[in-house]
């Protein structure tokens, strides 16, 4: 595993209320090589954001615990940072955009300097030199006669804008891993391709690991090479793009395929939503979090919390139904056919990856 | 900008001049004259008397007068000190007033943004609640008990700060002290509650995923972001410290204006009345401008160029 | 406009303005209080300086045109009139080495001594002439004192029938000063030391213009002291006049004064030993009743309450009989004033007027209208019944200053609870409102003051005749008027003594038509190495010509 | 919000660990949801207000302060009829006695003054004044609950008038700006310039003294504060997009101030409240002095401070207990308002 920059395991994040603690991530594995695309989806509240926020350790202090996990950047602990060194990794080595670019930049001062921050913060240059590099991301992002810009204040720009002046902030110091939390979701369709279309070209250029948190599987489709399903805190699924959207294997992430409209499926074909909503955290029994909306829910789903089985190297499931002794005719079709599509994908792989020596 | 400033110029023109018509109405219905010895005044001598200051005339014609003496930079004489000049008064006394009222606006705001700052920052805890009674303290005892307690343990009993009387620089000290309670009150009060609305917003968390270490944080985006609405309450505050030190300039002896301004409503010395209101009403205009050119200087999403902010 | 210059330019333009407007008074004058230790401690020949305070800045030290106590105090102590008054309170010669008067005394004549103004220039007859004349010319708020002191044509210039210049007064030369009156009049050289009557050099007077008397400077001494120093709202200084005919006897240097506005200030003041003598007032009382330089004396100025005589009821004399016996006035002055203030059952003062034969106007008038509670009750019920009502409610003004309000209270609850049916409102009204009111008599009762003009009682008595801008009662008794014509030209003293007797009798024995209440007192906190401070109760309160420290 | 209840299995009171490890086969068997408990929508989410309730019981300050303000407000109803005391009558052999309670002594309650002599004994006086008594004998225990009285309704008759013409003048010349803005903007500073005491002499001349007279005189003054401080926080709000996007669907201007933009102005709307109160308090004392307000005998908390103030180093327990009500009272409001913004703030509500 030694090209993985960023490895989490068993992450564990929980809220401290009024009313006893409330687990957020209930136990989140997951990994991502340099250069990759790792996206995340799920259904809001389904804790993504806090992993996210938990990995550059954004969470308020007075109120947020990690009871247990790991998040290892580069071999190192990051939850055993101090204070000085998470700072010193946070812009520089890990970088994150936000939702909203109209509240994520300070309406009082200019873009100029709010890029240039980060700059002589990391890079320890001076102002003449923070200012050319600054106004080189502008341009780097997109936006025109950068020069003039850098004076300008935030309400001067466009939602789209501002969004690649947020990605400007967040490449300024060339990281090694970005995290775009729902970088799109308030931005209009059009200015959502351009943006996507920028940060895979910034990838290409600067090596970027990008962790993509979205609800929007047409955003996954577009940029991700690993996909990671989550649902109630929890990763149900993870595996590449094409295992997730063609073998898919736990029945949320079916569920997740199966509620989005499909170009080549016959029109006529309905739409089928997942039933329910999402559970509140602080209610979630000891059994499978899905099992309540899960249509092939067994008994064991109930009492037992499903563990995870490796479909391929590169897929896994937390589902009762790849337990060998699940009946043979309760597993759905679809999974049973993606079963199989899925190992003869990963025995392939193998083969290629060892320069077709079989493994 | 230009365009901006001259329309706001001429709006206070007028504004002076219906304070100063309708003040001058108002204390014409105000019983009683304007003389000394009012006590021993017979009515022929009053006749006489106000003959020779013109004050039988009717209303309108004091009026005019009073206006094109205005024009001309001319006050008029005080009733109360026989020959001396409203504006030599009001010049004499407005420098004591100023400074205690400046002095203890500057030091209250910043003991006041250090303690809301701070109770902000440690919301919900004991610092919190203790600078909170700190704050309602300064606010619901009147500023005469703290300048009395005050002159007492550390003018009497310590003996380190004169008691009264205008000598030197010290006596500038007390004064100060007694009128900077109210606005450590005030100030601590608002900064608490802006910081805490900005605190929750996402261009904090960003500032924070750059890296910034928490003070940076605090001090470039937070506190520069929360002093922005206490400006435009420091305005008003401040004119009504400039003018509100009557109880702090009668206990400490400060030659002000302060006492002067209800003295001679209370005697009715016209020409002085006048003279102080058109002071403290243009000081109030002035202030009110300055903190709009202000705000829209330190928040540059309000433009000044006539903008509905004029 | 960008913001640095904004920042840049604010701040020290703000402070120079301000700091330049501070007039120090310590910076600027060098003899100020704590650089000399002004404290007046110190052993028999150590420095002759002491420090008093005034409640408030001088109004103005134009002698022509001043009107109350501090103006007079300093005036009294840099200038001197013909006469002027000594530390028994009597009046003897001053500036007037001679003074003859014609057989019916319409002529009086005065020979000045030789004095020089503080400016070198000699002190002329013309100076009082002129002087006299200025006050009638620029109607000077007193300048009904000369109608007072009865000169010639004086209420004529007064009501401007004729030109100031037909004054009874003219210099006959240099030295020589000639003043003829209407008709003789006893009260002539006490009126004499009045401030009214002090000379003016009318060249440095004309000179200065609109400037006169405004600082320390253009003002010209011919008294003990020299005025050396003024600074606006913060005090003065008086420094011995070396020049004066009669320097040798006095024996102070310096005389600082300072103005404290605040009581409890004051107090604090005299602890950190800034000041050697300062006023108190009750509510400081209890505070520095053990401090050894606590003072209590009686003063000249007198509180009582003036009835409507046009309202129904209280122009009845049996309920303002009633009303005045009803109050307990040893509670009044010991347990709510406790400021020196003493019972009063009378117009005139006691302490202060004694008769030709040596004996105080108190003790001959006795206390008058003076019962107790069941005396009250009778003479109520017999009001009652005369007016045919049952119950009685009346408003009572009073101003709104602390003293007021507190006897205000103390009435209120003693009528209420001593007269059966008597219903009193507190009406609180500013100063100048409340004068007018009285002025208008739009009211039903009233607590009002009344300070002596000058030392004789009759300035408590011919307030009450009728018309006179004093009486604002609207109250007449022709027996009284006459009584007070008389006594104005009586040159028999001893005589005139009784019809002053008589007066008060008329008034409140007959036709009880005020409730008098007490005789104002000082308190004062006074360094005990400060002798014979002359306190004088009329005209100007204090002579510093014989003071000294010990 | 509270979702289905999953419909644990038979293990559902048995503790994690007491369960077998590994499930047993016969568990794989499909259990099908009932299709009714999959349909039922979560318990209504509470209403607006009845959740701002529950937050507010929540903060604790905030209900110690509700207490201590309904416990003050009780004692200033039935304190002045606990002794026999009315606050008008006097007892002048009993002028200036310090306070003394039977079983307060530690706490200062022991009848000693300033100087430590025990002025019940060394006069005589049996009956115990519980906050002694001033220069006129009166009981102080009636005459301060009698003064919270009084002094309670001012704050809340100021309040009041603060909120409802200080926020509405201030938010109607934000929200409208322009030439409105600009002409309302003048009003208040000609309403500010004239000085307030002439109009103050000239209403004790034409008006009767007492409470009507006081609200009058509140009326001309008391809301400029409040004014300023709305309008400038809606002028900063009233470009949000929030506020276009209620407008383009439709909203009438007063529907988008009080529902839009009051509720984010709360915070600084409670804040200024805070401060008009004890301003109002003092200017009463200021109008009763000077003779528009409550007549002697009747006294509101801030007279009697300011009575207290003359005799502050001889008698100070004259000034003490009646600042230490009105510091109570103010401490209590302010918990209160801000467990209120808290508790009423739409961010807030996670």
């Amino acid at each position: 595993m030694d090209n993985h920059i960023l490895e989490v395991s068993n992450l564990h994040v929980s809220f401290k209320t009024r009313n006893g603690e409330v687990p957020a991530v209930r136990g989140v594995n997951f990994s991502l090589k340099k250069g990759e695309t790792l996206a995340i989806v799920g259904e809001s509240g389904s804790g993504k954001s806090v992993t996210a926020k938990s990995i550059m350790q954004l969470l308020p202090k007075q109120n947020t615990m990690v009871p247990e996990g790991e998040i290892r950047y580069e071999g190192k602990d990051l939850l055993k940072f101090s204070k000085k060194e998470i700072q010193n990794v946070r812009g520089s080595d890990i970088s994150m955009v936000f939702q909203d670019p109209m509240t994520s930049l300070n309406p009082t001062m200019k873009i100029g300097k709010q890029i240039m921050e980060g700059l002589s913060r990391h890079m320890k240059l001076t102002k003449k030199q923070a200012r050319k590099r600054a106004k080189e991301m502008l341009e780097l992002v997109g936006i025109p006669n950068a020069e003039a810009r850098l004076d300008a204040y935030p309400h001067q720009f466009s939602g789209g804008m501002r969004q690649r002046v947020v990605i400007a902030i967040a490449l300024a110091c060339n990281p090694k891993v970005l995290i775009a939390d729902e970088p799109t979701t308030a931005l209009d369709v059009t200015i959502q391709a351009q943006i996507l279309r920028l940060m895979r070209g910034l990838q290409e250029k600067m090596d970027t690991a990008i962790i993509l948190i979205t609800h929007d599987l047409g955003v996954v489709a577009n940029m991700a090479d690993r996909v990671a399903v989550m649902y109630a805190g929890e990763v149900v699924e993870q595996g590449t793009l094409d295992e997730i959207f063609y073998s898919p294997q736990h029945p949320y992430t079916l569920g997740l395929l199966r509620s989005m409209p499909n170009l080549d499926a016959p029109r006529t074909e309905p739409l089928i939503p997942i039933p329910g909503s999402p559970p509140d955290p602080a209610m979630l029994g000891m059994g499978c979090p899905f099992a309540a909306r899960c249509p092939y829910t067994m008994k064991v789903c109930h009492d037992y919390h499903p563990d995870y089985t490796a479909v391929s190297g590169t897929q896994a499931v937390r589902c009762w139904l790849q337990d060998e002794r699940t009946p043979e005719d309760h597993v759905p079709e679809v999974i049973r056919q993606g079963r199989q599509k899925s190992e003869i994908a990963a025995d392939q792989a193998a083969i290629d990856a060892a320069g077709g020596v079989p493994v | 900008m230009k365009r901006y400033l001259i329309q706001r110029f001429a709006y206070a023109l007028i504004t002076l001049f219906i304070i100063v018509t309708a003040t001058f109405l108002l204390m014409q219905l105000l019983p009683g004259t304007p003389y000394s010895n009012a006590e021993k005044l017979t009515e022929s001598q009053r006749a006489i008397l106000d003959a020779k200051y013109g004050l039988d005339k009717p209303v309108a014609i004091q009026y005019i007068t009073y206006i094109g003496n205005l024009v001309q930079g001319d006050l008029g004489y005080s009733f109360q000190y026989q020959g001396r000049t409203v504006m030599s008064m009001i010049g004499d006394r407005i420098g004591p007033s100023a400074l205690i009222g400046l002095q203890g606006l500057v030091f209250g705001t910043i003991i006041g943004l250090v303690l809301g700052i701070i109770s902000a920052l440690r919301h919900n805890t004991a610092v919190d609640y203790v600078s909170v009674t700190i704050a309602v303290l300064g606010m619901s005892i009147p500023s005469f008990v703290f300048a009395a307690l005050l002159q007492y343990y550390i003018g009497v009993k310590l003996g380190w700060l004169p008691v009264a009387l205008w000598e030197n620089y010290q006596s500038t000290i007390l004064p100060s002290l007694a009128l900077s309670v109210t606005v450590i009150a005030t100030v601590a009060r608002f900064i608490r509650s802006e910081m805490l609305e900005v605190l929750g917003q996402d261009y904090v968390t960003t500032a924070r995923a750059k890296g910034l270490n928490e003070s940076g944080v605090i001090w470039k985006h937070v506190i520069r972001n929360a002093l922005i609405p206490v400006v435009t309450m420091l305005g008003p505050l401040a004119v009504s410290i400039m003018t509100g030190t009557l109880v702090i300039e009668k206990i400490f002896g400060v030659p002000g204006l302060g006492e002067q301004f209800t003295l001679s409503i209370l005697v009715l010395d016209y020409s002085v009345i006048m003279g102080i209101t058109l002071l403290y009403s243009a000081l109030f205009i002035f202030v009110v401008f300055f903190v709009d050119v202000l705000y829209g200087l330190l928040d540059p999403r309000i433009d000044l160029k006539g903008g509905s902010k004029a | 406009m960008n913001k640095k210059w904004v920042y840049r330019f604010m701040a020290p333009a703000a402070a120079a303005l301000i700091l330049a407007g501070c007039n120090f008074s310590g910076s600027g004058d060098e003899a100020s209080g704590d650089s000399e230790g002004g404290s007046a401690e110190g052993d028999g020949n150590s420095a002759q300086v002491i420090t008093l305070s005034e409640q408030s800045d001088i109004p103005t030290m134009d002698s022509t045109k001043a009107h109350d106590s501090i103006a007079f105090n300093v005036l009294n102590n840099i200038n001197e009139g013909l006469y002027r008054q000594n530390e028994s309170n009597d009046v003897e010669p001053a500036m007037a080495e001679k003074h003859d008067k014609n057989e019916d005394e319409t002529v009086h004549t005065f020979t000045l001594r030789e004095q020089n103004w503080s400016n070198g220039e000699p002190v002329t007859a013309q100076d009082f002439e002129y002087a006299w004349k200025r006050v009638m010319r620029e109607a000077g708020p007193y300048n009904y004192m000369l109608v007072t002191a009865g000169i010639k044509n004086a209420e004529a210039i007064m009501n401007e029938e004729k030109d100031a210049d037909e004054l009874g007064v003219k210099a006959i030369d240099e030295k020589t000063l000639e003043v003829t009156l209407e008709a003789p009049n006893p009260l002539f050289e006490t009126l004499l030391a009045f401030a009214t009557f002090l000379p003016q050099n009318q060249a440095f007077v004309e000179e200065q213009g609109d400037q006169y008397a405004l600082e320390a400077e253009n003002v010209l001494s011919n008294g003990p002291f020299k005025f050396t120093g003024w600074q606006q709202e913060q005090g003065w200084t008086l420094e011995k006049n070396e020049d004066y005919w009669d320097a040798e006897n006095v024996k102070l240097d310096k005389a600082e004064f300072v103005v404290v506005k605040d009581p409890q200030s004051g107090a604090n003041l005299y602890e950190t030993e800034k000041v050697d003598r300062v006023k108190l007032t009750s509510s400081l009382v209890d505070q520095y009743k053990d401090n050894d330089g606590f003072t209590n004396e009686k003063a000249s100025g007198i509180v009582f309450l003036r009835f409507n005589h046009n309202h129904e009821v209280l122009s009845n004399v049996n309920i303002r009989r009633a009303v005045n016996m009803a109050i307990d006035r040893d509670g009044l002055a010991d347990v709510i004033l406790k400021d020196g203030s003493t019972p009063l059952y009378g117009v005139v003062p006691e302490g202060f007027y004694t008769s030709p034969e040596g004996t105080d106007y108190r003790e001959l008038n006795g206390d008058i209208n003076k019962g107790t509670a069941e005396e009250a009750k009778k003479f109520w019920e017999k009001g009652l019944e005369e007016t045919g009502i049952d119950s009685l409610t009346v408003s009572l003004n009073i101003a709104d200053t602390d003293e007021m309000k507190k006897v205000g209270e103390y009435l209120q609850a003693q009528l209420e609870d001593n007269l059966p049916g008597f219903k009193l409102e507190l009406k609180a009204v500013p100063f100048a409102q409340r004068l007018e009111i009285e002025k208008a008599i739009e009211y039903d009762l009233s607590l009002s003051t009344w300070g002596p003009d000058y030392a004789d009682p009759m300035t408590y008595l011919d307030m009450w005749v009728d018309g006179s801008s004093a009486n604002r009662m609207d109250y007449s008794n022709p027996k009284l008027d006459e009584l007070v014509a008389e006594a104005r030209t009586d040159t028999d003293l001893s005589n005139r003594y009784k019809t002053l007797l008589e007066i008060e009798k008329v008034l409140l024995e007959e036709d009880a038509a005020v409730a008098p209440l007490y005789q104002r007192g000082n308190t004062y906190l006074t360094r005990q190495s400060i002798e014979n401070l002359v306190i004088h109760p009329a005209g100007a309160d204090l002579s510093l010509k014989w003071a000294s420290v010990k | 919000m509270t979702t289905i209840q999953p419909n644990d299995g038979d293990f559902k009171n048995l503790r994690s660990q007491d369960r077998p490890a590994e499930p047993s086969v016969d568990l794989f068997v499909p259990k099908p949801l009932d299709a009714t408990v999959r349909e039922e929508l979560a318990a209504p989410a509470p209403t607006f207000w009845k959740e701002a309730r529950e937050r507010l019981f929540k903060n604790k300050g905030a209900v110690v302060s509700l207490v201590l303000l309904i416990i003050l407000g009780a004692m200033s109803l039935i304190g002045p009829s606990m002794n026999e005391f009315t606050y008008r009558e006097q007892h002048i052999p009993h002028s200036n006695l310090p306070p003394k309670v039977a079983g307060l002594e530690w706490l200062g309650f022991d009848g000693k003054d300033v100087n430590g002599v025990d002025q019940y004994a060394q006069r005589g006086v049996e009956t115990n004044y519980w906050f002694g008594t001033d220069e006129f004998g009166r009981d102080l225990w009636t005459r301060v609950w009698k003064g919270t009285q009084i002094s309670l309704f001012i704050a809340l008759v100021a309040a009041f008038l603060d909120l409802v013409i200080g926020v509405i003048y201030g938010g109607i010349s934000a929200y409208y700006g322009g030439r409105i803005d600009n002409v309302m903007q003048r009003i208040i500073e000609i309403l500010t310039g004239i000085p307030n005491l002439i109009v103050i002499i000239l209403f004790i001349l034409i008006l009767e003294p007492g409470i009507r007279s006081i609200i009058l005189a509140m009326i001309i003054t008391g809301w400029v504060g409040m004014a300023r401080v709305v309008r400038g926080q809606m002028l900063q709000l009233k470009g949000q997009e929030f506020v276009l996007a209620s407008r383009t669907l439709g909203a009438s201007d007063s529907r988008l101030m009080r529902k839009h933009l009051l509720p984010n102005v709360m915070g600084p709307i409670i804040v200024t409240v805070m401060f008009t109160i004890p301003t109002a308090i003092f200017f009463e004392a200021f109008l009763s002095f000077i003779g528009l307000g409550l007549q002697a005998p009747l006294a509101s908390l801030g007279v009697l401070i300011e009575d207290g103030y003359d005799a502050i180093r001889s008698f100070p327990y004259k000034l003490l207990i009646p600042a230490v009500v009105i510091s109570l009272v103010m401490i209590c409001f302010n918990l209160l308002a801000d467990g209120l913004r808290d508790a009423l703030d739409p961010k807030m509500r996670k």
